[in-house]
């Protein structure tokens, strides 16, 4: 259905290199990547809003590089929605329609029936400012779903919503897939969002797609470093591995396979275990370890910790961290399965 | 709190300075009513107001007809010069007026001279910059995304000026073509030498305090000055 | 990109029809040196000048002396009737300037007629509201945590003011000051009501139009447009 | 040494109601509390820089609540340091110092020696926009202490460093305070801050200063509910206790204590975990529940659970959520410990 060709593009502080990727017919297709990644950028290049140095988009077969973006049936909805703050929602939502000289009768049939599906019937003689969150993330879909485009495209779709009514989106988004049978790309940075919709995912990282597919593989099984930080490897250990011993910077490690040579291992800090005094359990790398920082990230810290010539992160719970008692400057002793590395 | 007490005693001179002007001449005017129904009923004075309102009229008009375009190409496209450009826009606030007069008849000599054409010209030098101004800042306000979105549903990019951008932004361009009207008909010093005919309200006072005197021209005075205050009541 | 190509059409016109008066007085002039280094040589027009870059300089000096404080009122004080006093403030904007030159003799009468009280009055009254606002956006920017951190460390509000707020906003306040004397300096219509002598510039360049023609009054424009360009281009 | 008396006042959207509290001699004290709950504005009031609708303020047995800011000797350091930047860093060291008419030799001696306390003497010849935040902070603190004020008021003195910066600075803070002698009150949101460095705590909610005491105290025995929400109790249950079973909505808990009547318990996300298959652990309370939201904090996620009339709130790592499979609508088995259960 589309085609990405290997598209490059120097926009502002966005330097996208070489993306290429496709999403079928009536699939569900997510570019999940930290912010500042160049998502946006993408899609806007797949909209025809900004224009590629060099690669091609191709949709339905046409290549429609050089089109205008009014040439391309497909619908955007950016972050913020977008929707016409001097117009009605019945309005912002027939503006497409009106575009394309269809009956006065045709254009409010089509209107009601997808405000309908959408359940903003009674909104449609609102203005968009007097709407909440929510109502105008409806208004946009509807918007965008009237004129049945090709490919519908998604700028963090939920970023801007609470928790009640993201989870209802959420689920109503795949109602209404089923409904309308449309294609989407969706661009986010929520892990949630990619696993709970996405049909596929593809990681953007830097500028760069650097991992597509099926959603669970690509979370077990990252193919490179930067995936794997970004999926939350943060503790990256290089070392000289013997069997299944790696040592790094004179720290020994016992490792999940047997290699042989240079290799890097990653460790989720969730994974690592901190305690007071030393306790022999099923973790087999248990270490002595100093704190060296301590950063708080909502109900969760993290925790830098110093073990020989490694450093090493760990999550813990604020509970956790008052009860140990855990401050700078102090020993604690650190433990992590060897089942929780990973070897790259 | 003595400091911003002083500052306020200091600061007060000049809001009195603004305000007692204006108080006086409409207190003295009220005293001297006879004279202001008189004015009014005098045909040069009406047709004097006529003039200077159809003229900063049409500047306003003329202002906003190249001074939007203007103000959305600033807003929306950076090019090379665009600094320049900008520049060149706000040179007519510092010109002396009398040199914009001389300035406009050396360049454009009879075409201008003694005409409406020659009012119209110099108006539109001195109010031309507040329509742009105000035109690029109301575009500027524009998010652009809602002209990207209105384009993906189809609509050209001239139909997305007209639909979107240019209603989104009236406010603020409403208020530059008000600004442009306000210094249009305030303009005296290059107007008295491009065309002091036909004569304009804002000229014709000048000519009456030559001739008459003070009391002559106090009437149309206050008579255009009501006219600005309303103005700029509207303005807020 | 067809749509603003077209607006860019539309809104070239503006820019050349500012930009063209300026280039073609000062080339013609440039082809008339002979005329130009006359004029430089003219008694009346370096005493015209010199009066007018005096006036110009004492109306921006008073407008700092009470605009500062006023606008540093303004940046920090909520009172009420504040935006009736800001109203007031803007008011000048937007009056003919012929009848600022009657208002200011409806009130003040002989005691400026005349005379470079008569001419630094119609000045300020138009100058004013640039010094104010100016300095009122100058101080508004300076952080007030910066105030309060020297007042815990042991300034007074007065030291305070001297040695935090008013150095901080100084580029913002210089800006206002230049702009007040521009606009003083570009001041005609009020001045020839209040103060036709002493002789401006401004009012001499129209009366050797009046009593010489174009080429006599082009050599003073272009001095007195080659002093306010320099003025603008410090601005910016 | 300070003692705030019933302070109440109206500012903004800010509502102190009946603030009382003291300071002793070289107590470093800290005000805990969420963003917007009036700490800056308690501040500034004993700082002098705004008046309080009622109340007195008491330094040194001198009641100096009608004095202004430049009477009370005390220092000021707000969250983003206010660094004059018109002036070089010596002369905003030396600021304080000119005002009080001492020597020029006098005012030299004591910048360098304050700037060598605080490893700032090579920046003495700097403006404030060329320092880096760490090093901003250094001089804010330089330029407080120099004028040796009574007592020092710090605002999130360490809310704009990079970790790194924020661990050093914490434990030099300790080491400051043993050479200078100088009594802080801190206020701040962060844990960490409050466990390291106050020696005691007030925990200020809403306008309210609703619990004051030794840190350690303070988190193991909230007062009430509100402090107990603060300090990450976020599930808060009401019910009916009858001996050691307390029911809520239908459910029945273990309580760790044997209470009668109307009660209300609460459990912290952290401790409350979740299974796709019912295990009996040692954690006394097992349930059966449906995932109803699902919301990501960074590598956390808090997962919202209904079960029966009540629901719950637990944190889970991002890998836990992606191995548990768990997402909107699934059932999944929910356990916590009856020590885990605070009963207010």
């Amino acid at each position: 259905m589309l085609r990405v060709e290997s598209v490059s593009k120097d926009y502002k502080e966005f330097k996208l290199r070489d993306i290429s990727f496709d999403v079928k017919k009536e699939e569900h297709f997510i570019i999940l990547g930290p912010s500042g990644a160049g998502k946006t950028v993408l899609l806007e290049i797949i909209a025809g809003i900004i224009e590629p140095d060099e690669g091609r988009i191709i949709l339905n077969g046409v290549d429609v590089t050089s089109y205008p973006p009014e040439k391309r049936n497909l619908a955007y909805i950016p972050q913020d929605y977008a929707l016409f703050p001097h117009m009605t929602v019945y309005d912002n939502i027939a503006f497409g329609l009106k575009l394309r000289r269809i009956s006065r009768q045709e254009i409010d049939r089509k209107v009601k029936e997808i405000s309908k599906v959408l359940g903003i019937e009674h909104l449609l003689h609102r203005k968009p400012r007097t709407l909440s969150g929510g109502e105008k993330q409806r208004v946009a879909i509807a918007r965008a779903l009237v004129i049945e485009p090709e490919l519908l495209l998604l700028d963090e779709p939920f970023a801007n919503l609470d928790v009640q009514t993201k989870s209802r989106f959420m689920t109503e988004m795949k109602v209404w897939r089923k409904e309308l049978g449309f294609t989407s790309l969706h661009v986010t940075h929520s892990f949630e969002e990619a696993i709970s919709l996405g049909d596929r995912v593809g990681v953007m990282l830097r500028g760069r797609l650097v991992q597509v597919g099926d959603v669970k593989e690509v979370f077990s099984n990252p193919v490179d470093e930067g995936v794997a930080r970004f999926l939350g490897f943060e503790n990256i250990i290089e070392g000289v591995a013997k069997g299944n011993i790696l040592e790094a910077n004179g720290v020994k490690i016992t490792l999940p396979i047997s290699v042989e040579g240079k290799v890097r291992i990653g460790v989720r800090p969730e994974d690592i275990i901190l305690s007071t005094e030393p306790v022999k359990t099923s973790a087999r790398n248990e270490f002595r370890a100093e704190v060296i920082g301590i950063e708080e990230l909502g109900p969760l810290v993290r925790v830098n910790l110093k073990i020989g010539g490694i450093t090493l992160k760990a999550f813990i719970t604020r509970s956790s961290l008052i009860e140990l008692g855990i401050s700078e400057g102090r020993e604690v002793y650190v433990s992590f399965k060897t089942s929780a590395i990973k070897v790259f | 709190d003595y400091t911003l007490y002083l500052f306020a005693a200091l600061g007060s001179f000049l809001i009195v300075y603004i305000a007692l002007p204006i108080i006086v001449i409409f207190t003295k005017q009220a005293l001297d009513f006879r004279m202001l129904v008189k004015t009014i009923h005098d045909p040069l004075v009406i047709e004097a107001l006529r003039n200077s309102l159809l003229t900063a009229t049409a500047t306003a008009l003329i202002s906003l007809l190249f001074g939007v375009p203007l103000g959305y190409v600033l807003a929306r496209k950076d090019f090379r010069g665009k600094s320049l450009v900008q520049a060149i826009i706000d040179v007519p606030i510092v010109i002396p007026h009398s040199v914009v007069g001389i300035m406009l008849l050396v360049t454009f000599s009879n075409a201008i001279l003694d005409s409406y054409k020659g009012i119209i010209a110099a108006m539109l030098f001195v109010s031309a910059p507040f329509a742009i101004n105000s035109a690029r800042d109301g575009f500027l306000a524009v998010d652009e995304k809602l002209e990207h979105v209105a384009r993906t549903l189809g609509a050209s990019k001239l139909r997305t000026f007209f639909s979107i951008s240019l209603p989104i932004a009236l406010p603020s361009i409403a208020s530059g073509a008000i600004m442009a009207w306000a210094r249009g008909i305030s303009e005296v010093g290059a107007i008295l030498i491009v065309a002091y005919y036909p004569k304009t309200a804002q000229v014709l006072v000048m000519e009456y305090f030559n001739n008459y005197g003070l009391r002559a021209s106090r009437p149309i005075s206050v008579i255009l000055m009501g006219i600005s205050l309303g103005i700029f009541v509207v303005l807020r």
